[in-house]
């Protein structure tokens, strides 16, 4: 096990904590920028929809993992970004200025819903959150003249530099155009994180009592979170609308938002790398398990299709599997690989056993 | 070489909602294809070609629609999708398809938008829901002497255009007018608001574009509210064999606009029965709606594939589905498609249900 | 009598794990029928985990734990419950949202006998402030309140054996004088025996029969309680003799204690 | 002139009595306790005070300023911190998190530029770490730096939740129970503490303890109360041998 | 007299509503749990239902059915948790969510793989059938459905309130550890109160499957309104729930009948966000400001 001998404050500051973390992450993003050339292009696409998902999932773990509080309408968040995004667009702007204005622009409907129902907490909080949602979905449909109603918009190709970005015409520049996106968010998500702001989330969510009596404003400070949180699920929101290039009302039914739930709480709930495992399980795996069932049929000949709906419950019955191992996610999977790698070979074989636990009640606030 | 033939095989595509909410369509659709594929697969197959349908699972959800999308086109390169589900999710995956010429052949939505697009990758299996209620409300207008007309709708894109229907037929015609709509959700379960308004402002036929369950609710609580005399008018989203089967004949005078007829009805029929048969012993189910729109667009590509001949490209596939022109016997209706139309049957009947089975009262040619 | 070799509890060579942290490293304890043991330590040495361990809540990766002669490890709590075992917890652990009389009558939930009205009314006599607030919501009760409430809880168990986790935790002089003599009472008058931990050693002591010392999960010293006290390390560590009469200014030059 | 004045306070739950016309005035620099029975009201006063309950009657000033009607987050800014009698501490976080949060109020970057981590925003944490070791130092804690709340003992996480409190720099902290839990030899260190807050911080400090041995060592004046109403005031010595408070609060032996 | 009988299906409907809620209060009740598969289990139950009474099936009286289904899905859910559920007791309820979620997932198929997907009706002894009263009408399954949540909301009341299980059973759910401390088996509570739900599903179900067809989905739809019942009647409540049900279902009906055409559908969330806004605890609130 390396231990740190620290020499001066700016070192826990500091994003990595070592030149070998700095390192790592430097030849995880080289890696990642030439993947496009390592890979076809319906791996591509589909690694591009996990980047969008990334991001996504990192708005809402702003709230969920970090805020304590729970959104089960995020995809609304997404609706209004990917709407705004294309009516800026549709008005002449150009996408580089869109595509920040509808984040901005989610962000501030998210902080002025968030308002009147920041007193809410806990399952109240997710109730009327995917209230929120199914009356957004109602609106998409009356606003006509910003959403297309229920024929919804298409997304026009984005021209940048003199080339197009397009999804399927330039799949390598849309990819690396989420890659820049996710890169950005994911630092001023760290950045956040090290920060006093990032502090008061976490002091929100661990103890309400407290947090005031330290001199956090409990309200101002999940306004601020559930606004942040929304403009970054916004902006995924409006790299989706491309991704997908038409949206109606029904490209954000709840499904989604339970989708995103479930993607930050498998990756693990309170961790930047939650949302990035959440959305490779969520984005990879369907696919995974699709191809699979194809390859099954055709080398071993078991037909599984032959019940409808199957891949789904693998799906499912995979997430039970999970949940039911690793509880908090496979963030802490990670740590424990993470840590009997490094103790390799003191490590115990049930070090991490999971040791009886208990839960009280969160209903006293 | 044409993606997704070879020698031996013919890979077509399609994606599904196998777990959500619609998957009372998309099973028995699935199902059905894959049976009558399977009988011409045991027969020798096309021209010696298997036909391999590669089904995704999207459970309605459109970036799922997405995936699965690029996963047929890209890496099963497949030669066409069928049956496909959903509009948003088609209009998706349209994208996709259409630069690698993927025909999109019978989706299983009656969006009008199914027919936009590059002409020779579009194909509709029978009139639109607006088609087909606006003749059957025009039917009833004249049949019945109606002059007020409303609609009971989820405003989505199915309901709308059952709304809309309604609204342009009764503006059209003289001496008709249309009064008022309700709104609803998808997950409402009682309707006695709604249907007391519709009677105060004296609706004398309403469309109803609802789901299954909802609509019959709707029709069971007039009848519990004694209004007698209102006709409700469903699309082919609400004609189904379970409707006229809730006991109790709760639903008993229930109209129905659709671009086929009941399968009970027709028992009589050979085929009909014949396949009624196969499907029950497949499934243990009398097959429904689902089931049928499967079978009917399945039936069709097989005709199509085995037109175009051996030698198998998106030309000679267009110019085969350009020519299908023949009796679905289980449809009970007219497949018929030439260069520029691109919509097989577009007759619609209009049914009723009577002791507890929907009666052919009618029937009317679109365009 | 005291019966020296009729152990009610036996703890053998018990290891504790809390994920990868080792919490207890070997213990073993006796706790002979109808006699108050006593367990000290300083912050953090694994006394509640020894506690939690006994009764249940938590496993033991290594070791036994006889109750009665049966082995009991691995056993879920509410099965020592039935056996005659009660453990008050450190921290109060009311249910906040049920009054007070119901938080009561959930201490006497395993009990079938006719007893439990008579019981409600010996834990009222001892802490009248509960029966005034025998419909107050447990949650709002203040932290002493709580306290004996939680106590009280253990006592409508009738156990045989009763743990006892910083009974006196934020009680008032007079209370903490009280509870220690219905603790003696009790287990004079019921033969109950108890297990006891507790921060004041010296009334620790003074109640109890016989006493352990625990340092960072392991067992460093045993003794009757009379022994223990008359000790210099004792003396000096958990009774804050020692240096006692020196300047203040040199007890805070921070000593570490001999077995660490 | 007083750092902080309690005028007849009183806040009553339903039928109960909490507080019930409570009056003192706590000087700058001093140490003053408060003791009583089991629910006196003790808690619900420091509960008043850093405005969590608002009073059915009476006024708090803290240095001049009438705070009966601050919202309560802003009490930490005016320079009033407090502990907890059940340990309320951000469990998973660790310790340093912990403290730094104690801090927030001294922070002067904006959420935008801490996104963005600006200079202001790294200068802010610079100078807040610098602060919160020395509390760190202070407390002795330095051991527990990097470690998670939720596997502390129980009087460990006693320490953190004061070096918390004085990592807020306040001019007055109220201290609920402080040493409950606390070892003998800890209680003794936990005296020493409360000495240099007052000696060496200047800090005035307002407690609630039960535990005489650490009351008689570091209280410069008491207040007894019982069933929410004052009881008696003075010296420590001078309360304790109040045969009022006797009966109520001590008992016999003490 | 239009009020009063917009007024009766409202309370009929709201009923429904209500039934279902009871399932998921049970729950979080007896573990502060979520159950996102209750939809499901009312799916469930209705499916159970129609197996037993349905003349193509096995022909039982309705009575005998409903009680048949009853059980059979009380064991179900007993074994669910027992077997499955237990496996991550002691975790954070955010692992219970998406366990019970992707549970729904797998509920969904088996059902559709059993029963298909084609939507089917139940046959009742009362279908179909009306009351009439003054001017006003009831259908024979609407006072059913009215008489048993009312009569069920009661019972489980009484039973949480006033038994040393139900006692037994709020505890488990404000304080594991101290609950076994007490001798309370809390896996096994929670196994029982999974049972009660099951069986109280089972009769949502048939009594939903009685005014309509029923598929596989269903309980996806259905189930959200009825979390947002027990939510807004403050979760945890029992009569809070019936309360929940019964507000959104009067409230849709006004809606439909006196608000504009097209904002009438979203009227009860509408509602439901205003009252949660006013009462963030819901109607009969059960949290609490923590006492320090
Ligand atoms: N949940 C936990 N996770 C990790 N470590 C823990 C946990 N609980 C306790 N520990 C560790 O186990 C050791 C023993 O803790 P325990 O609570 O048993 O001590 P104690 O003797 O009861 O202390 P105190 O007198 O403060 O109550 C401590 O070092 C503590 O850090
Ligand atoms: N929210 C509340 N609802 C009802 N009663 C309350 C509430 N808060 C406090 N009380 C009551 O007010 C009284 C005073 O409580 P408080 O916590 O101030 O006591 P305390 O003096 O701190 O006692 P202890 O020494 O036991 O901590 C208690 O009787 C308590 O039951
Ligand atoms: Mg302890
Ligand atoms: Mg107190």
């Amino acid at each position: 096990m390396r231990v740190h001998f620290k020499k001066s404050y700016d070192e826990d500051i500091r994003l990595f904590e070592d030149w070998r973390r700095a390192a790592k992450y430097g030849v995880l993003i080289a890696l990642m920028t030439a993947l496009p050339f390592l890979i076809s292009d319906y791996i591509l696409g589909e690694v591009t929809l996990v980047l969008v998902w990334c991001i996504a999932g990192m708005g809402l773990m702003i709230l969920a993992g970090h805020t304590g509080q729970v959104s089960l309408g995020h995809a609304a968040f997404m609706a209004i970004g990917a709407f705004s995004n294309l009516w800026f667009m549709s008005q002449g702007m150009h996408f580089l200025i869109a595509l920040p204005l509808a984040a901005i622009f989610t962000g501030v409907i998210g902080a002025v819903i968030a308002l009147p129902i920041l007193r809410l907490s806990g399952i109240y909080l997710a109730i009327a959150t995917l209230a929120l949602s199914i009356i957004v979905e109602d609106i998409a449909i009356v606003a006509e003249p910003y959403t297309g109603g229920v024929a919804g918009v298409f997304a026009p190709p984005i021209e940048m530099f003199g080339l197009t970005i397009d999804r399927y015409g330039s799949p390598k520049a849309f990819y690396w155009m989420c890659l820049i996106c996710v890169v950005v968010v994911t630092l001023g998500y760290a950045n956040l994180l090290r920060s006093a702001t990032g502090r008061s989330f976490l002091a929100v969510r661990d103890s309400e009592v407290s947090a005031r009596a330290l001199g956090v404003n409990v309200t101002r400070t999940k306004a601020l979170a559930f606004g942040l949180s929304c403009a970054v699920t916004g902006l995924a929101g409006a790299l989706y609308a491309h991704f997908i290039q038409i949206v109606n009302y029904e490209s954000f039914l709840i499904l989604i938002s339970i989708t995103l739930v479930l993607q930050v709480v498998i990756g693990g709930l309170g961790s930047i790398h939650g949302a990035f495992f959440g959305a490779i399980v969520v984005g990879l795996l369907p696919q995974g398990i699709a191809i699979l069932r194809d390859f099954l049929q055709g080398s071993v000949g078991i037909d599984i299709s032959a019940y409808p709906g199957i891949d789904t419950a693998v799906f499912a019955a995979i997430i039970v599997a999970i949940v039911i191992y690793e509880p908090l996610g496979l963030y802490g999977f990670y740590m424990k690989l993470k840590a009997q790698w490094q103790l390799f070979p003191l490590a115990r074989r049930d070090m991490f056993r999971r040791s009886k636990s208990y839960l009280k009640t969160e209903r006293m606030r | 070489q044409t993606r997704g033939v070879t020698d031996d095989e013919i890979v077509i595509g399609g994606f599904h909602d196998l777990s959500g909410g619609f998957a009372a369509f998309s099973v028995p659709a699935v199902e059905a294809a894959n049976q009558l594929f399977e009988e011409v697969n045991a027969a020798g197959g096309i021209h010696g070609r298997q036909i391999r349908y590669i089904v995704e699972d999207h459970g309605y959800q459109v970036p799922r629609a997405a995936q699965a999308a690029n996963k047929l086109v890209n890496r099963d390169e497949v030669f066409a999708m069928l049956l496909s589900l959903g509009t948003p999710h088609n209009l998706a995956a349209f994208r996709v398809m259409d630069p690698n010429n993927v025909p999109s052949v019978f989706p299983l939505t009656a969006a009008r938008q199914m027919l936009e697009g590059p002409e020779e990758l579009r194909y509709v299996a029978t009139a639109s829901y607006y088609d087909a209620v606006r003749a059957a409300t025009g039917f009833l207008i004249e049949s019945e002497g109606i002059e007020r007309v409303c609609s009971m709708y989820i405003p989505s894109d199915f309901g709308e255009e059952i709304h809309m229907a309604t609204v342009d037929e009764a503006g059209d015609t003289d001496g008709v007018e249309y009064l008022t709509e309700t709104t609803h959700r998808p997950d409402e379960s009682d309707f006695t608001g709604a249907l007391a308004r519709l009677r105060e402002e004296g609706c004398e036929l309403i469309t109803v574009a609802l789901t299954i369950r909802p609509t019959i609710t709707v029709v069971a609580t007039a009848k519990q509210m004694g209004w007698d005399d209102a006709r409700f008018l469903v699309s082919s989203a609400g004609f189904h064999t379970a409707v006229a089967k809730v006991p109790g004949g709760v639903t008993e005078g229930l109209y129905a606009g659709a671009g086929w007829q009941d399968l009970e009805a027709r028992m009589d029929t050979p085929e009909v029965a014949e396949w009624v048969a196969a499907m029950q012993e497949r499934t243990g189910e009398f097959p429904g709606t689902g089931a049928l729109l499967g079978r009917s667009a399945a039936e069709a590509l097989i005709r199509a594939l085995e037109e175009a001949g051996p030698d198998l490209t998106l030309e000679s596939f267009t110019a085969a589905m350009e020519t299908l022109n023949y009796d679905d016997a289980i449809a009970g209706n007219r497949m018929e498609m030439g260069p520029g139309d691109h919509a097989g049957a577009t007759e619609i009947f209009i049914s009723q249900i009577q002791d507890g089975g929907w009666v052919l009262i009618d029937s009317v040619e679109t365009e | 009598m005291k019966d020296l070799n009729h152990n009610v509890l036996e703890v053998r060579n018990v290891e504790t794990f809390y994920g990868p942290i080792m919490a207890l490293r070997g213990v073993s304890i006796d706790v002979p029928e109808g006699q108050i043991v006593t367990i000290l330590g300083a912050n953090g040495a694994g006394k509640t985990t020894l506690m939690k361990t006994v009764s249940g809540a938590l496993d033991p990766e290594k070791g036994t734990v006889s109750f009665l002669g049966e082995r009991v490890d691995g056993d879920e709590p509410d099965r020592m419950v039935r056996r005659g075992m009660a453990h008050v917890p450190e921290g109060r652990e009311v249910f906040p949202f049920l009054t007070v009389e119901e938080n009561l009558r959930l201490g006497a939930y395993t009990r079938r006998d006719g007893g439990i009205g008579d019981d409600m009314e010996m834990v009222f006599s001892y802490f009248p402030i509960l029966k005034e607030r025998r419909a107050q919501q447990a949650g709002t009760l203040s932290g002493g309140q709580q306290q004996m409430l939680a106590i009280g809880r253990g006592l409508m168990a009738r156990p045989r054996l009763m743990l006892l986790d910083e009974p006196s935790l934020g009680l008032s002089p007079l209370l903490v004088q009280e509870i220690f003599a219905i603790i003696r009472r009790l287990n004079e008058e019921q033969g109950v025996t108890m297990l006891l931990v507790e921060q004041n050693a010296q009334v620790a002591l003074n109640t109890a029969d016989f006493g352990y010392v625990l340092e960072i999960g392991r067992i460093v010293m045993a003794g009757e309680a009379s022994k223990l006290l008359g000790s210099e390390d004792i003396q000096e560590f958990y009774l804050g003799g020692g240096h006692a009469g020196g300047p203040r200014e040199q007890k805070r030059w921070k000593r570490r204690k001999t077995w660490r | 002139m007083s750092l902080l004045s309690v005028t007849d306070l009183a806040i009553h739950f339903g039928g109960v009595k909490a507080v019930d016309g409570v009056s003192f005035e706590v000087e700058p620099g001093e140490v003053f306790t408060i003791v009583g029975p089991n629910g006196a009201g003790k808690s619900t006063i420091f509960n008043l005070i850093s405005r969590f309950y608002q009073p059915t009657h009476g006024r708090i000033v803290f240095d001049g300023e009438d705070i009966t009607n601050t919202p309560a987050h802003h009490i930490a800014e005016l320079g009033i911190a407090r502990t907890f009698q059940n340990i309320e501490l951000f469990d998973h976080s660790t310790v340093l998190q912990n403290l730094l949060v104690g801090r927030h109020t001294k922070r002067r970057a904006t959420w935008l530029e801490d996104v963005l981590h600006l200079p202001r925003s790294r200068s802010n944490e610079r100078e807040a770490r610098r602060a919160v070791e020395e509390v760190i130092d202070f407390l002795d804690l330095a051991a527990y730096r990097d470690k998670m709340i939720a596997g502390l003992p129980y009087g460990v996480r006693k320490v953190v939740e004061i070096a918390r409190a004085l990592a807020c720099n306040p001019r007055l902290i109220l201290l609920d129970e402080p040493a409950s839990g606390l070892s003998v030899e800890e209680t003794s260190d936990m005296a020493f503490w409360i000495e240099d807050m007052q000696k060496d911080l200047g800090l005035t400090v307002l407690m609630v303890e039960h535990d005489m041995s650490l009351v008689s060592a570091v209280s410069d004046r008491v207040l007894a109360v019982a069933e929410g109403k004052p009881l008696a005031m003075g010296t420590s010595a001078e309360v304790q041998s109040d045969p009022k408070v006797i009966e109520a609060y001590l008992g016999t032996a003490a | 007299m239009d009020v009063a009988q917009l007024l009766i299906g409202g309370i009929a409907n709201g009923c429904i509503y209500g039934l279902v809620a009871l399932g998921f209060v049970l729950i979080y009740k007896a573990s502060e749990a979520v159950n996102f598969a209750q939809g499901d289990m009312l799916m469930l139950g209705a499916f159970l239902g129609l197996t037993f009474i349905n003349s193509d099936r096995a022909d039982l009286p309705f009575v005998v059915g409903i009680t048949a289904a009853a059980i059979c899905l009380g064991a179900f859910a007993y074994a669910l948790d027992r077997f499955v559920l237990r496996a991550i007791f002691g975790q954070p309820h955010f692992a219970m969510v998406i366990l019970t979620i992707a549970l729904g997932f797998i509920l969904r198929f088996a059902a559709g793989s059993i029963w298909g997907y084609d939507p089917v009706s139940l046959e009742t002894p009362f279908a179909g059938e009306i009351l009439r009263f003054g001017g006003l009408t009831l259908a024979v399954a609407d006072l059913i459905i009215i008489v048993a949540t009312c009569a069920l909301t009661m019972v489980l009341w009484l039973f949480f309130a006033k038994t040393r299980l139900g006692v037994a059973m709020q505890a488990s759910s404000q304080n594991q550890m101290a609950a076994y401390y007490m001798g309370i088996p809390v896996k096994r509570v929670n196994s029982i109160v999974w049972a009660l739900s099951g069986v109280v599903s089972a009769i949502a179900g048939v009594l939903f499957a009685a005014k309509g067809a029923i598929e596989p989905a269903v309980g996806l739809l259905f189930g959200i309104k009825a979390f947002a019942a027990a939510v807004i009647g403050g979760f945890g409540s029992l009569p809070g729930a019936l309360m929940g049900g019964l507000l959104i279902g009067v409230v849709e009906q006004f809606a439909a009948r006196y608000a504009p055409s097209g904002t009438a559908q979203i009227a009860p969330y509408a509602l439901m966000l205003l009252v949660l806004i006013l009462r963030p605890g819901g109607l009969f609130a059960q949290i609490a400001q923590k006492k320090v």
